[in-house]
């Protein structure tokens, strides 16, 4: 990784106030792509399922999702490995400035990169913006139990620390932000720092290859970033000056 | 032409017409924040002036503004531990121990209410010192509980910024590194996944 | 008074012995006479038009305004956008739309100010498409939010949350540019509007009398008052043209701004207003052909020699157009960037690849091959064609520069086609909607500023030069 | 757990309340109008608005991963994989995660009911009573012998139960089956282990501790045996050190989400199998420099390279990899074993294992280790015996069948011919939760609660190196009216009454379950130890279970199995098709995953196709039968067609289609129901010489019918294949 990239702190304007920059490492060597960790980001977050005709639509709504490509053809093919990609919480978010109504912001605290649902008014400029293609739009009121019969009961599961949306809502990966308030308000209760590993996200919590570390990335202590200071890791199209929050540890050999 | 509307409007008839439009478009704003504002039928009128002035603490019957986001509603264990021992008499006892016989939850209607897309969590609040009746007001002059000002995004703003502002009454020593930590407190005070995700 | 001589028609022999009677400006007629022509027009209305105006209005009330609840109600999901595609046809149509209310100033305000006398009979019809086009693109914008019932946020008014529109946003700037360029032109065609107000609430009676005067506000053709209203178009006139440009080119910022292969461009701004006013031209023609074919009288103000003036500014901005389009490419071409290169193949050679062709065709082959003639440029009805071809070609101009390359993106896993769904009966709706507005407007403002064309006519002398004819015009200010 | 937590009706406060409030954002707080049930009595651990999180075991499939089930105020919010559980050691699959949307899935048999005939879906609801009442009357109204219990893959409480209960009452034991079961063709691991080492039992490859993969087949990333057990395990051959990273070779004639994640992959042709294995086995010896064992005199490596359509070459440069590493692991598995030679495939691999001397080794195969409460390990009926179970109820036999955990109408091949079986079987009581195909041909459905709302216990087959029994207990009080299997049957018993009701004298489910428990209070090596019951079952259910903190897996020696001679052959297949036919299990909705619909909408790991079944055909091939993506195709085998959209997929051999196994239900709810086709359709009852399912063995015809139909895919196609396709 470009020594210059390494992290957010080290661009050219760091955050002012950042008190702690959340950060996670893919190992795509690890990665199966057994999809684990989209359900447990669903059943967390309360991402709607859309159906067959809207999913095969390119209108799922899953927060991650897992790439895989091929390299050559029969009998010497490849699939490339698998890469979930979800919100890269950019430094540099390009969704933030094009957003006319400041739903997609910045957080100047802990350099994340929010969207606050209830600001949202859909115009969708974030998600073009967006060169990961990570935001996922509410395209039908697909959490409504009056629209949708079967979610009488299954609403029963949506977690309460997490907004229930509605239609026309942009929404991305948050990091599990309400597992980060959570542990930070449990961390000033016992009057102490968050220590390392007290926050993980449900898709690092579920990952059965452990292929998904998270934590601080501005503190050198840190799992997380032991983990991305290697020569294995790059970030998603680091070409465009966005500084992901997300690296990427080379799969293969 | 217009002037010519003005000196309509300026006839006794037209003066009265313009009374009346005005009249119905106040009353309907009036009559919409009313409604907005009317306390909730609750399932029992509920005499918070008499428990506190008998002086039971906020945090008996809510304890859970102490540990966590919510500070409960009590159930009717709860009302039942005292009230078991006290005369069911008047017109709202008799509804309790209705419920506790036909081992019913009470509905109570919850008042002091964000949306849900705002996370609000008591137990921050209240390690930061504020007493209840900042927030909800003198409830020892309340029977059923009324938010005493207009919940909003403003309201808990103003709050957030004047808690973290450096002047005297936070910071009565000027010393810098209060300054920057009540700087530091006030950029995620006012942070948006503060209170929304 | 200043006078001054430049020929209105010079050129070949043949054009010289041309009946100067063909010219609107000498084919003088008393103002009375004119002025109950209009006014004729504008009171006729047969069984034709209640049908077409009312097949227009149940158009609009389904396709427009049910199909617009229906999508409110059941969020975009009955749209065809999808991811990446997460903006199809309505912003299209806002693009278009915009581009469509650009020649109404283009023609009303620097044909003005360039003093071209051929524009005088139909500046009206140009500038009603200027508001009635920004009508559109507004719905457009607000048939493509997510939570149309919020848009309330956009604009900046103190509320109790604190909080402020995103200056930053290029969607800010462009809702801030529309708002302004919609009040301008609604204000610029209000001000000539004026004079044939009070000339028609002179002749009308009833409920139009009413209207007018209140609409007319109290002109009376006092000196001072055509000498304030002069100054106040002049004033207009002048501050609408930068306006006008900024639009556009703030509309290209919604696409330029962005970190997209394609559409991250600085040659945006001036293509986007050429563009525009290659599609504002056309509509011009066609509306022009429309009102001359169907009104009664009209054949009289709007002649040949306007739809040549027309024909000759379509294949000039058609050129124009040409130009900055090649330049589009050249750049991204040059710049060499990956994606870039797999985009222009896409639209090239991609699924959708007749688009592509049917755009080039429309918009630069058909005027190329026809404007040249002056003689089909004189024909109105070919020209309404060649207009409404080059407007297909614009749209699908913007069809291309939006969905179609919004399916390419860095993240080639998500790249996927769009097929619009409701986003076809609101096109229909919305040009239905424009129409309807025309109709409606025909038969309650005269379309044709009559005080224009006389104070034209008025202007207008011919002389004898030897054995030429020259036209010569004294300017009244 | 407080059986008295009143369930607190979230669905007003969450759904529609939100739904209110979402609207009215603009215009202040509207959720005031929304009402919210408090509890009566709340317990006293449980605090508004803080979680509290249960330890128990996922049931979704046999492996008995650990679960922490996140509850708030009597509602089951989210799983999370227990850290103790040695299996899985806090991870969960996606299936895990989505256990939830069993649990409130709307389709769930809500009440015990009765049908009026088979296959109909009006029914009448019943109460519990008569419901006990009913199995009562089967249970004493009938000869022992005319009762007959079909039962889950998971080897749990409710089996143990069963078996007394069959056991007292001199009836057949029970019948354990399931379709993952089948595809695993775990009776041919038992009787390969058996055969090679003396000794049976499931072996147990130790993935984590080799440096060298070979996996005939064996798709241990999706569902094979312990697939979280395994992807950790994976984890750790690829990164557990950091100077060496394990390599891994996959065979398999079409790639799966494991073969994706290899380094090499070998698509050998459908049932050359067994003789590549001998041949490398030859190679590796002969690069080793061993005297050439009986085991692989017989291997002819120019046959079988040309009989697997793979180069010498190549099978000479991975058995010099084979030989030079230093822990290599061979595994078979998938269709490896589901071709009609399986057992010489499982046998041969494990001689290709004994011969590099890694057997019972770190890094090598052990026996997995024998769960508590047991002897050894017991395995699932194998499709010769469901075929013995099928015509036992066929010759009218049997007057009663209980079914419950396994859906056999679905699972089984239809060649088999069950539902006509079961119209021979007088009364049909299935305890199935959902309306499955099987609790559809059944006279009742006496539902049986969740798995998150039971009690109980499940013996882990493999996936730990120590000897795991994984504890469940109910995370909210049953969400409907259903009740324990084994409250209905202990009920059942007591009201039958008779010598069979003083063998099971348990109260209830717990009872018996402590019972059980009772024998390893002093065990030793426990993760946990008690001086009495009561705090053991506390210990029990707060940890999730108990296990040994020893390494219990058996270590065996391997020298035997380089003495046995093989004569190994190519598979022989049924049908004159022009392909090979592979049906897989799909790797997300696995068997029984269809009624979830996060599940459907995950996308599969390799297609990435959702909500649908897909036959996966290779691009050339698709091209001469003139078909292309999404169009409808016919495929045709000697026991039956089914039709499925095509997926041109890039990563198969030309002469094999292939086909998840999970959809096609004709019942089984609302997600799952009318969606897709079913592979064990194509299926013939043919088996392996280990009596297991050949279901790799069928040659299928392929006819484009003409008509076409979209898969979902997550994928977008543009980007991917073709002219613009990127990599």
């Amino acid at each position: 990784m470009p020594k210059e990239l390494q992290s957010p702190m080290d661009s050219a304007n760091p955050a002012q106030d950042v008190q702690g920059i959340w950060g996670m490492t893919i190992d795509q060597d690890l990665c199966t792509g057994c999809q684990a960790c989209v359900a447990a980001c669903s059943m967390e977050n309360n991402v709607p399922f859309v159906g067959e005709v809207d999913a095969g639509y390119g209108r799922s709504m899953q927060w991650i999702r897992i790439e895989r490509f091929w390299q050559g053809s029969y009998p010497n093919i490849k699939a490339t490995p698998y890469q979930p990609v979800m919100c890269q919480n950019c430094h540099n978010a390009p969704c933030e400035p094009v957003c006319p109504v400041f739903a997609s912001v910045h957080s100047a605290s802990e350099d994340l990169n929010l969207q606050v649902y209830n600001r949202c008014v859909g115009t969708r400029y974030c998600a073009n913006n967006c060169p990961y293609q990570a935001r996922v739009f509410n395209w039908r009121d697909y959490m409504d139990p009056r629209q949708r019969p079967e979610l009488v009961t299954l609403s029963n599961h949506w977690n309460p620390d997490v907004t229930v949306r509605r239609r026309g809502i942009m929404e991305k990966c948050t990091f599990c932000i309400q597992r980060i308030r959570h542990a930070e308000d449990t961390a000033a209760s016992e009057n102490r720092d968050i220590r390392d590993g007290e926050v993980v996200p449900a898709c690092a919590q579920a990952c059965p290859a452990s292929a998904i570390t998270f934590g601080r990335i501005n503190d050198p202590a840190t799992k997380v970033s032991q983990a991305a200071d290697t020569s294995r890791g790059s970030h998603l199209l680091e070409e465009l000056g966005t500084i992901p929050h997300v690296t990427y540890l080379a799969g293969g050999a | 032409m217009i002037k010519k509307f003005f000196n309509m409007l300026n006839q006794p008839l037209g003066r009265i017409g313009v009374f009346i439009v005005a009249l119905v478009v106040l009353s309907g704003v009036v009559w919409g924040i009313a409604q907005a504002q009317k306390p909730p039928e609750q399932p029992i009128q509920f005499p918070h002036n008499l428990h506190v002035r008998l002086g039971i603490q906020c945090l008996y019957c809510h304890p859970g503004a102490l540990r966590g986001p919510s500070p409960g509603i009590p159930t009717e264990t709860k009302c039942w531990g005292c009230h078991r021992q006290i005369a069911i008499q008047g017109t709202e006892l008799p509804k309790l121990a209705a419920y506790v016989k036909n081992n019913q939850p009470i509905d109570w209607v919850p008042v002091a209410q964000v949306p849900d897309f705002v996370h609000f969590v008591h137990r921050p609040h209240i390690a930061a010192g504020l007493n209840c009746e900042d927030c909800h007001g003198d409830v020892s002059n309340m029977t059923v509980y009324q938010n005493p000002q207009v919940i909003n995004m403003g309201w808990c703003l103003n709050c957030h910024r004047a808690k973290t502002e450096n002047n005297p009454q936070n910071n009565p020593t000027s010393d810098p590194a209060v300054a920057a930590k009540l700087e530091a407190l006030r950029v995620k005070l006012t942070d948006c996944s503060t209170c929304h995700y | 008074m200043s006078a001054l001589t430049k020929p209105l028609f010079a050129g070949s022999k043949a054009e010289e012995q041309e009946d100067p009677k063909e010219h609107l400006m000498h084919d003088r007629m008393p103002r009375g006479e004119m002025n109950s022509m209009m006014l004729d027009s504008m009171h006729s209305t047969t069984w034709k038009y209640w049908t077409v105006t009312g097949v227009l209005a149940a158009i609009v009330a389904t396709c427009l305004f049910y199909a617009w609840y229906y999508l409110i109600m059941n969020g975009l999901g009955v749209a065809g956008v999808n991811r990446p595609v997460y903006w199809g046809i309505f912003l299209v149509e806002v693009v278009f739309w915009i581009g469509i209310s650009h020649a109404g100033t283009f023609i009303s305000a620097i044909l003005r100010v360039l003093k071209v006398e051929g524009r005088r009979p139909f500046t009206r019809a140009a500038e009603l498409m200027t508001t009635f086009g920004l009508v559109q693109a507004g719905i457009s914008v607000f048939l493509h939010m997510g939570r149309v019932w919020l848009s309330y946020w956009l604009i900046p008014i103190p509320n109790e949350r604190g909080l402020w529109p995103d200056f930053h946003s290029p969607l800010m700037w462009d809702f801030m540019a529309i708002n302004t360029y919609l009040l301008c032109s609604t204000m610029y065609l209000f001000l000539p509007l004026i004079p044939d107000l009070a000339m028609a609430r002179d002749r009308a009676t009833g409920w139009r009398k009413t209207l007018y005067k209140i609409l007319a506000i109290g002109f009376r053709g006092t000196e001072g008052e055509w000498k304030n209203l002069k100054t106040a178009m002049n004033i207009f006139a002048f501050a609408i043209i930068p306006v006008m440009f900024s639009v556009h080119t703030i509309v290209s910022w919604d696409f330029a701004m962005a970190t997209r292969p394609g559409w991250s461009s600085t040659v945006f701004g001036p293509y986007f207003v050429i563009g525009a006013l290659h599609s504002g031209m056309a509509a011009v023609a066609i509306v022009l052909f429309l009102i001359r074919s169907t009104m009664k009288n009209m054949k009289y103000f709007l002649r040949p020699e306007h739809f040549e003036l027309l024909g000759m500014l379509m294949l000039l901005v058609s050129m124009a157009w040409a130009y900055f389009y090649f330049n589009d490419y050249l750049v991204p071409w040059y710049g060499g960037d990956k994606w870039e290169k797999i985009l222009t193949n896409f639209i090239q050679t991609g699924p959708e690849w007749y688009l592509w062709y049917l755009m080039l065709f429309c918009n630069v082959v058909v005027p190329w091959a026809i404007l040249w003639n002056r003689k089909w440029r004189r024909i109105p009805w070919l020209l309404a064609i060649v207009g409404f071809l080059i407007n297909v070609g614009m749209w699908l101009e913007r069809f291309i520069i939006i969905p179609e390359t919004l399916t390419i993106n860095r993240m080639p896993f998500t790249w996927r086609l769009y097929v619009p769904a409701i986003e076809i009966a609101l096109t229909i709706g919305n040009f239905a909607f424009f129409f309807l507005l025309y109709m409606l407007a025909s038969r309650l403002i005269p379309l044709i500023p009559v005080w224009e064309v006389q104070e034209g006519q008025e202007s207008h002398v011919l002389r004898k030069i030897g054995k030429a004819r020259i036209s010569a015009v004294s300017e009244i200010d | 757990m407080d059986k008295k937590i009143s369930r607190r009706d979230f669905l007003k406060v969450a759904g529609v309340g939100a739904a209110t409030t979402a609207v009215l954002t603009g215009c202040g707080p509207a959720s005031r109008l929304v009402t919210r049930e408090p509890y009566t009595k709340m317990p006293e651990y449980t605090y508004n608005g803080l979680s509290t999180y249960y330890a128990t075991t996922c049931r979704e499939c046999s492996a008995g991963c650990g679960l922490i089930v996140r509850t708030m105020q009597g509602r089951a919010l989210k799983t999370e994989g227990n850290q103790n559980n040695p299996v899985n050691l806090g991870k969960t699959c996606a299936r895990g995660q989505t256990t939830l949307e069993g649990l409130y899935n709307p389709d769930r048999v809500t009440d015990p009911i009765r049908r009026d005939s088979r296959g109909s879906t009006i029914v009448k609801k019943m109460d519990w009573d008569s419901a006990i009442q009913v199995v009562a009357d089967a249970l004493s109204k009938n000869r022992p012998d005319e009762i007959a219990f079909l039962m889950g893959l998971a080897p749990d409480h409710l089996f143990d139960l069963v078996t007394d209960l069959t056991k007292a009452a001199g009836a057949a034991a029970p019948v354990r089956f399931g379709a993952l079961g089948m595809f695993e063709a775990r009776a041919t691991l038992v009787q390969a282990a058996n055969d090679m080492f003396g000794q049976a039992g499931l072996p147990f490859f130790d993935i984590g501790n080799a440096d060298l993969v070979f996996s005939f087949g064996a798709n241990f990333l999706e569902t094979w045996l312990s697939p979280v057990a395994q992807t950790r395990e994976y984890s750790q051959l690829r990164r557990s050190n950091p100077n060496r990273r394990g390599y891994f070779v996959q065979f398999e004639s079409r790639m799966s989400q494991t073969g994706a994640k290899a380094d090499e992959w070998i698509p050998a042709k459908p049932g050359s199998e067994a003789l590549v294995v001998l041949a490398i086995g030859r190679l590796v010896a002969e690069a080793n420099n061993i005297t050439l064992p009986t085991a692989f005199s017989n291997a002819d490596v120019n046959a079988a390279a040309a009989a697997a359509d793979v180069s010498v070459d190549t099978l000479k440069h991975l058995a010099s990899l084979f030989a030079s590493a230093g822990h290599p692991l061979a595994i078979p598995g998938g269709a490896a074993l589901g071709g009609s030679n399986g057992l010489q495939v499982a046998d041969a691999v494990l001689a290709l294992n004994a011969l590099v001397g890694n057997v019972g080794k770190a890094g090598g195969v052990f026996l997995s280790p024998v769960a508590p409460l047991t002897d050894a390990y017991h395995r699932p009926a194998n499709l010769k015996e469901m075929s013995d179970f099928v015509d036992l109820l066929k010759s009218g036999k049997i007057k009663v069948l209980f079914v419950h955990g396994v859906n056999p109408v679905f699972e089984l091949p239809k060649s088999l011919g069950l539902e006509d079986a079961m119209s021979k079987v007088l009364q049909i009581i299935s305890f199935s939760s959902f309306p499955d195909e099987t609790a559809l041909q059944s006279d009742y459905v006496f539902p049986d609660h969740h798995g998150l709302e039971s009690w109980g216990y499940q013996k882990v087959a493999t996936g730990s190196s120590s000897s795991v029994l994984s504890g469940a207990q109910p995370v909210i009080v049953p969400f409907f009216n259903t009740k324990a299997t084994a409250d209905v049957l202990l009920a059942a018993v007591q009201k039958a009454g008779g010598a069979l009701a003083s063998a099971l004298k348990f109260k209830d489910e717990l009872e018996y379950i402590q019972s059980k428990l009772s024998s390893l209070i002093s065990e030793p090596d426990g993760f946990f130890s008690a001086p009495e019951i009561n705090t053991f079952t506390a210990f029990f259910q707060q940890y999730g279970g108990w296990w040994k903190t020893t390494d219990n897996r058996v270590a065996l020696s391997g020298s035997d199995a380089l003495n046995k001679t093989f004569n190994a052959s190519a598979a022989q297949f049924n049908g004159d098709g022009d392909f090979f036919l592979l049906p897989f299990v799909a790797p997300v909705i696995a068997e029984a995953g269809a009624n979830k619909p996060h599940l459907q909408e995950t996308a599969d790991p390799t297609t990435t196709v959702m909500w649908n079944t897909w036959v996966e055909i290779n691009p050339d091939t698709a091209r001469q039968l003139g078909v292309q993506n999404d169009d409808v195709v016919s495929i045709t085998s000697s026991a039956g067609t089914v039709e499925a959209s095509v997926y041109l997929y890039p990563a198969i051999r030309p002469d094999t289609i292939a086909m998840p196994f999970g959809q096609g239900h004709t019942a089984y709810g609302q997600f799952a129901q009318g969606r897709g086709a079913n592979p064990a359709d194509l299926l013939s009852n043919s088996t392996n010489e280990a009596g297991d399912l050949a279901f790799a063995s069928m040659k299928v015809s392929v006819k484009k019918i003409g008509k076409k139909r979209q898969l979902s895919r997550l994928e977008g196609v543009l980007g991917i294949y073709g002219k613009f396709g990127q990599q």
